[in-house]
């Protein structure tokens, strides 16, 4: 088999090899329910999920009791949104701000609660995907009982100014919440200095296993439960605990938390390669998202005039793997929200390709792919019946 | 995803390109629903002796492009003109079905050719006479 | 180490070899996010659900595309109950029907959902910890959405009579779904045969991982998204799956099919031995649950005058793992509802021990565990105060 | 979960066990809450000599009975009688907080038989003058 090239670290990332290692011990050895403290095996289990949650804590500078593990960053979304919507069910408050770019996961409860009478302010973006504090400032209402503010774009990798948003929130006396699935590993996470109140985590985006997450709920916070039953996770979110994959989201956390530093900088540094690369050998490219304050991981651009799914399927036969718009999305059909709410038109969103470097990235890989594109995009136009931005837009 | 015939028709495209002086060119879709067709047609004799595509689309609507031309390829147009959305997909051995509305720009694609072909030249073509070229604020992306 | 004796496969089991080496393919080499259609990895990632999916519709007589993967049994009770409650929301119907016994993922969401308007009829049980048919029908009202009646009880084991319950809700057009988190593996589930509209299953109770589960959903059910968000499981469950969680799933499912008559007949067996065991050798017991209708591995005693946790902790001294009531609520003060609504006064409820046996239990296991039991319970009878059942009951 | 000590005291408790011809009998506890104590005093000279008990509980309730006994074990009832559950949770290093109330227990099931001591010999011990056995159908588990 010839080389792979994955860069869709965005959609998800291969789990680390001490993730496994670490993860395998809860299998078939010990294996007992973190419920059952009254025997070994029980306790055993229930020690390892402790251990996990002041991992994940510190990582955020949270306390350990502050620590929820869910199914993974939707189920997080979904209980940040619905917990504090219901808890305020018939209280008078009824509104949340958010924002035009989140995760559907955000998007899609707002959308869901409208039924039980919540009503929503959707924030605009700059052409860099950054929304505006003022407008924040005056969407504010007696009646707003939560903000939700992504830390980092999953699609454009845009990082918004989530400490002035906490000051801002926290002025109000209103909740925020702060869906930092992406940021995780990427973006410094300071609960306490960032004023964040909820606060989504998903272990698969960096180096953790699929299907596992977190909340961090600030002590004092009202917030109904998402899943009612046992009384796992101190009565907040029932269901027998993944013990296994608990335990690997709080050893990539930990792994992450070794070299944050170095692992930034240096990734930083191939993503301003790379985005050199296509800048200077593919004409007519629009680098979406914000030239500085953006993910280390994201380079995300339009190619004019050809759409992004056939440039996919090209990448795929060298072995390369990306993404159009979000992994969630990529195989449907319309263009990207967030490209949208950029301020892109329909035709140049559809030409848009996301690359997400990891740990495994190199410079050689880079340099392939930017050439790989280059003729990937070269051929794709000539194709096209669309060679300028007159043919775009005249019907 | 796609069927070998598809990623065939993807990967080695037959009939790409523009041709000078064609007989007819019929052009539809939109940038806005992700993708749009071009066809030109050289037509002598009432038979369709080339044709080429250019597609601005997705990998079902690029296959789907190559697949038309060559389904019409030396064809009479009033063989042409029957070409349908489903034989595009049959021959493509299936399309998914969120793709399928690519086999239709195709077949219209070929379609407004050959309307083009008989404006141009004040021919009746059976099965075209009530034509109207789409209005594209009228669409709906699939 | 001396032999452990692990009887508590009704909190959770230990993962079977060939699903930890399924799952394993998993983990950094499938790693795809199944939602990336467009590389080959994420379709491998793709073809792995769709082919588990397979195996568990299978199973239950289902159709593929009416099984959801869900983060397991409490996440499918509670998205059957509040799911269909909410997608009734402002109809008219506000009614469930459910039993006194039922797991707290299905209680605690009632009472939970008593805030929404909903009302709830809690079916009785008998000694035996069987529901009433005739208090069933009778309950049922035009308000009435949803019967909810587990397959078989967690605590006591005792199985329902599904395929009548299923022709009551049938007859009266009401919706029927079935905790069946533990009767998977030791009962034959036919949704159709069985007429049953919504089902929740459990991973880890028959071997496979833990946090993972599914849902049956009969096509056509209406029924509102627990979690929304990405379009994973067709919409109704948003996520990234736990692609190597759900493989495990449907691993230990495939396993369970295989021997499925010889493992319940020797399972069955097994536990009659036990039950034999106790009764013969320790006096003033009373078997809790159904003599025959009764999961095959399902043990559960009081003993009188003595206190379950203290049983517990000395087995533990001897590396028998048991549970007094279910997992969730040992350590848990009050003693089983499940118990008390069997007629059990609390006094007699404290003092009763779950054993369940699994795959790997022999015969030499039970008789070491009786004699062991026969010890214990005398040595804590010396201990009490209470001796008879006059001192029980007076003040 | 447990402590050593709780655990050292449930596997080995000390004093369990009835007496015959005691000079304090106390009783306290319920069997709907899952817990009942019972201590039996042999005092001698307002020194408690001896002293035995007997538990139907959760492996803290008879860890705390046991604490509870050998805390008073040759003290003289005065001293007894000051007995605090906190002095037995401290001297078993400590009780899960849903366990504490086995302590309160230990505590009352001490005051209990020093109050039947007290009434049968009409003495008055200090700090059990106001003393009331407490009425089980008033009590709530926990
Ligand atoms: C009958 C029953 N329903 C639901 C559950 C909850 O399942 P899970 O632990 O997978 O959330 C359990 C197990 O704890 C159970 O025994
Ligand atoms: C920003 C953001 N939020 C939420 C999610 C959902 O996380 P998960 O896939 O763990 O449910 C994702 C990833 O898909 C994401 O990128």
């Amino acid at each position: 088999m010839s080389k792979k090239f994955y860069l869709d670290n965005a959609a998800t990332t291969r789990v680390k090899k001490e993730v496994i290692d670490e993860m395998l011990k809860y299998f078939d050895e010990k294996y007992g329910n973190p419920s059952s403290q009254l025997y070994e095996l029980g306790r055993r289990s229930k020690e390892a999920i402790d251990n996990a949650r002041k991992i994940v804590a510190d990582f955020i500078n949270a306390d350990e009791k502050e620590i929820y593990f869910t199914a993974g960053g939707s189920e997080s979304d979904n209980w940040a949104l619905k917990g504090v919507a219901f808890a305020n069910f018939n209280k008078g408050k009824n509104h949340i701000i958010t924002t035009k770019i989140e995760h559907h996961a955000v998007l899609h409860t707002c959308e869901y609660l409208e039924k039980f009478g919540v009503k929503t302010t959707y924030l605009d973006v700059d052409k860099y995907g950054m929304i505006d504090l003022e407008q924040l400032k005056e969407a504010i209402t007696p009646e707003t009982m939560l903000i939700s503010i992504m830390f980092a774009n999953n699609e454009i990798g845009t990082i918004q100014p989530i400490e002035q948003i906490g000051e801002i929130a926290k002025e109000h006396g209103v909740l925020l919440h702060v869906d930092a699935v992406q940021a995780m590993g990427a973006v410094k996470i300071d609960v306490k200095k960032q004023h964040i109140d909820l606060l989504s985590m998903s272990a698969h985006k960096l180096g953790g296993p699929k299907g596992i997450g977190g909340m961090f709920i600030r002590k004092g916070v009202k917030i109904d439960n998402l899943i009612h039953g046992g009384g796992q996770e101190r009565g907040k979110r029932a269901g027998t605990e993944g013990v296994q994959n608990i335990v690997g989201f709080a050893k990539a956390v930990e792994l992450a938390s070794k070299d944050f530093d170095a692992h930034v900088k240096k990734l930083t540094s191939l993503r301003n390669k790379f985005i050199e690369g296509i800048k200077n050998n593919i004409p007519d490219v629009i680098l979406n998202g914000h030239p500085t304050m953006r993910l280390p991981n994201n380079v995300n651009f339009s190619y004019k005039y050809v759409e992004g799914e056939s440039i996919l399927l090209l990448l795929d036969m060298d072995g390369i793997s990306a993404s159009s718009g979000s992994a969630c999305t990529s195989g449907s059909l319309d263009p990207s929200h967030v490209l949208l709410a950029t301020g892109l038109d329909h035709g140049t969103a559809h030409g848009s390709i996301r690359f997400t470097i990891g740990e495994e990235t190199t410079e050689e890989d880079i340099s392939f792919v930017v050439q790989t594109m280059k003729g990937i995009v070269e051929r794709l136009r000539m194709m096209s019946p669309i060679k300028n931005d007159e043919d775009l837009y005249k019907k | 995803m796609y069927t070998e015939a598809v990623m065939d028709h993807f990967r080695n495209p037959r009939n790409v390109g523009s041709m000078e002086n064609a007989d007819g060119v019929g052009q539809v879709g939109n940038p806005k629903c992700g993708d749009i067709m071009k066809i030109y047609l050289k037509i002598n004799d009432e038979t369709i002796e080339d044709v080429k595509f250019e597609t601005f689309g997705c990998g079902s609507a690029i296959a789907s492009s190559s697949m038309a031309t060559e389904l019409i390829k030396g064809k009479s147009i009033n063989e042409a003109v029957e070409l349908t959305n489903k034989a595009v997909v049959e021959a493509l051995g299936g399309l998914p079905p969120v793709k399928v509305h690519c086999s239709v720009l195709a077949e219209q694609a070929v379609k407004s050719a050959l309307f083009d072909y008989a404006q141009k030249t004040g021919k009746v073509i059976k099965g075209l006479e009530n034509y109207e070229p789409i209005d594209d604020d009228d669409i709906h992306c699939h």
